[in-house]
């Protein structure tokens, strides 16, 4: 069974790529629409 | 018709204080100061846009008071506007009638929707004139002219403590027109108030108490607060 | 994945407290891959698709965390008209879509070499599936093209019923398919026994994932906050352009 | 409650005494899913008998999606919705009236579909007691889960397709459910159907009372 390292690396891959992509859309995102909302109601910067 | 007076005659009818209702994101009104006294007929004047339609669909509990306050026949809309809804009747553009019923059916479902019983729909119907052969005609195969008939057929038969009229003439004949004014000044014999909106200025004008312009969502003349 | 947190730039959602906790979920996702690739060895019965099981039941988890989230948030916000717990349901529900995928795929995955097929009519994966199609019905909704209001309070109808519906859906598959055929495909699957590293690496994998989970939920909740910031802000401007149109009237 | 219930439940009737829509579309194109399936699968090799209580339930859930959409638009139409929130009718029950009318309706044509199969696909039907229950149950489920996210789609542009993505998965178990009860009992072992019943009855009681309490909320929204 050890051929399979294949689909360990497809597997691994796309949840790594998966959640990356999906972090770096929401960050880019936050910064985008941030910069729409005025200063003082953005509460956490 | 019967009398519909549970509000004591000095207490304003209306009372709206900066009132902002939205349309989406959209400030249909921006600040509405108004105070109606009781057995009053108001006409409301304004252009296309003014916000007329929204006002009188805040004052029937349908939009929600986004800023400021509002009472109507005692009820703060802004805590519970359910509450008002069943004691006002409102005549909107659209019919809210059931195209596949009949006249009669509509009448009649809409008169038990709101409590009333089985002979105040049959009053309505013979007072608009649609207790002959209109009756068992489909809304669907109707004018406008009857469709708007029908409507107010509904609308008496609820007996509204206020009323609130988005153009009550558009689409009726001379006689439907005098009609209208008749059953008004009835309504407010009996203890009603009366709150519209048209186009046939010259008839408003002598039907109303007083007249209301407003422009941009909020009020900018009054002819008069004072009571009768 | 959260290295752009660390950027000083207050023009974002990210705040210190997101930082360290990017910074920790990235160490996480580090000690991750060297146990579950490198330290741990393969399974006496699975071989080396063993280590997809690290990043799928951990996966699993927080999708039904997003879940219970996005019900409760949901309950919350149609109770107490609570705005923040409506933004909470929102949030969640979009990271556990992102993740009932992650689960789906990997899992068909783990499946050719395990059973020889993708896809089995399994209870387990057949109720993942119905759960992703009502996600994406909840998102549907919550993204309408229509007043806020409507997409809010219709949303959290839908929202409210997502977990009694996937209890109840789960209950029919899984009598579906006990009556009939024996559940016998996961015997040696999850369930069966693990031991010293390769226990230990699904742990690190608990952790990693469900710290990347609050990471993304903070981010995700923070953007849909000031989503809902911009029309607020719209307004008040509205509102005044709209008093100057009956000034000059 | 009540009252409104039963006033709504005989409005929606008598719109479709004269309106004939469920009459003359929804049957029809009932009727015509059964003949499609028969196409699909070919009768003379028996797939089509033991997939009967399928085919059944199948058609009556595409069925039920066209008369949900007509039980809704009759209300979304001319400003209906304002007219009934002005009404004072209680929203729960206007919700239990649209539940009532739709599930009056989807038992005739259950009745009707079931003669259908009876002839076309020659099912001889046995286990009376245990199909009565099942379409009883499964009726209201879909009834009720219809119509409260039949008006969560309503009034939007997206409707028609809105509907669909969020019904059919809700009603997954019941689609399971009912089929198995029908298997058993043409398979004349009644006693394996009765926990679908139960599980279906969840779900009907569920879906009741989630609309009894959200119908409010959901006609109040704008």
């Amino acid at each position: 069974m050890s051929g399979n390292w294949g689909y360990v690396a497809a597997a691994w891959v796309i949840v790594f790529g998966s959640l990356a992509g999906y972090a770096a859309r929401t960050i880019r995102r936050g910064r985008s629409i941030s910069t729409q909302v005025p200063p003082e109601r953005r509460r956490w910067s | 018709m019967r009398p519909s007076v549970p509000v004591p005659p000095t207490e304003a009818v209306i009372r709206l204080r900066g009132v902002v209702a939205l349309l989406g994101r959209f400030p249909a009104l921006a600040g509405i100061d108004l105070e109606v006294a009781p057995r009053r007929i108001v006409l409301l004047r304004g252009a296309n846009g003014a916000g007329k339609t929204t006002l009188l669909r805040t004052l029937a509990g349908l939009i929600a008071v986004a800023e400021g306050q509002a009472t109507v026949l005692g009820v703060d809309l802004v805590a519970d506007r359910r509450a008002v809804r069943h004691r006002v009747g409102l005549l909107g553009h659209a019919t809210g009638l059931y195209d596949d019923l009949t006249v009669g059916d509509n009448v009649r479902f809409w008169a038990r929707a709101a409590g009333a019983e089985a002979d105040d729909a049959e009053q309505a119907l013979v007072r608009l004139g649609l207790a002959g052969r209109l009756r068992s005609v489909a809304v669907s195969r109707l004018s406008a002219g009857q469709r708007r008939r029908t409507s107010l057929a509904c609308l008496i038969a609820r007996r509204p403590e206020l009323w609130l009229l988005d153009e009550p003439h558009a689409g009726l004949d001379q006689d439907g027109r005098d009609l209208v004014d008749t059953i008004l000044r009835e309504a407010t014999a009996a203890g009603a108030t009366v709150l519209l909106s048209s186009h046939e200025l010259d008839r408003s004008l002598q039907l109303a108490d007083e007249v209301v312009t407003i422009a941009g969502g909020v009020v900018v003349a009054d002819t008069g607060m004072s009571a009768p | 994945m959260t290295t752009e947190a660390h950027r000083q730039d207050i023009d974002s959602t990210g705040s210190n407290g997101t930082r360290v906790l990017g910074i920790a979920a990235l160490i996480a996702m580090a000690a991750l891959a060297l146990f579950g690739l490198v330290l741990s060895p393969a399974d006496a019965n699975q071989g080396e698709v063993v280590r997809i099981l690290y990043v799928h039941v951990p996966s699993a988890t927080v999708a039904y965390i997003g879940c219970f989230l996005t019900t409760i948030g949901s309950a919350v916000y149609l109770w107490r008209r609570s705005r923040w717990w409506e933004l909470v349901a929102y949030a969640s529900a979009e990271i556990a879509t992102v993740f009932t995928s992650i689960v789906l795929v990997t899992g068909m995955i783990w499946g050719r070499p395990t059973w020889g097929v993708y896809w089995v009519w399994d209870a387990r994966l057949t109720s993942t599936a119905m759960l992703l199609l009502l996600l994406l019905g909840y998102l549907a909704v919550r993204r309408l093209p229509a007043d806020h209001e409507v997409r809010t309070r219709r949303a959290a109808i839908v929202g409210l019923l997502l977990v009694p519906n996937v209890i109840i859906v789960r209950q029919s598959v899984q009598w579906w398919r006990t009556l009939h055929q024996k559940p016998t495909l996961l015997a040696n699957g999850v369930g069966a026994k693990i031991e010293g590293l390769m226990l230990f690496s699904l742990f690190v994998g608990f952790i990693a994932i469900g710290l990347v989970f609050a990471w993304l939920l903070i981010h995700r909740f923070r953007l849909a906050w000031l989503e809902d910031q911009l029309d607020e802000a719209g307004l008040d401007v509205a509102i005044a352009e709209r008093r100057a149109e009956g000034a000059a009237s | 409650m009540l009252r409104d219930a039963l006033l709504i439940a005989g409005k929606d009737l008598r719109l479709e005494l004269r309106s004939r829509v469920a009459l003359n579309q929804v049957l029809p194109f009932a009727l015509l899913v059964l003949v499609l399936f028969a196409f699909a699968l070919d009768p003379d090799r028996g797939l089509l008998a033991r997939a009967t209580p399928g085919l059944y339930w199948v058609a009556v859930l595409f069925s039920a999606l066209l008369a949900l959409q007509r039980s809704l638009s009759v209300e979304s139409a001319d400003g209906n919705r304002d007219a009934l929130r002005l009404s004072g009718l209680d929203p729960a029950g206007i919700f239990l009236g649209k539940v009532l009318a739709v599930a009056t309706q989807l038992a005739v044509l259950e009745v009707l579909l079931g003669v259908g199969v009876a002839v076309l696909y020659t099912t001889r039907i046995t286990g009376w007691v245990l199909l009565a229950v099942t379409c009883v149950v499964a009726t209201a489920s879909i009834a009720a889960a219809g119509t409260l996210f039949g008006v969560v789609a309503a009034g939007l542009r997206v409707r028609e397709t809105l509907l669909p993505l969020l019904l059919l998965p809700v009603l997954a178990p019941v689609l399971i459910g009912a089929t198995r009860a029908f298997e058993a009992a043409l398979a004349g072992s009644p006693s394996e159907g009765w926990p679908w019943v139960g599980l279906m009855g969840v779900f009907a009681s569920l879906y009741i009372v989630a609309g009894v309490f959200g119908f409010g909320p959901l006609l109040e929204e704008s």
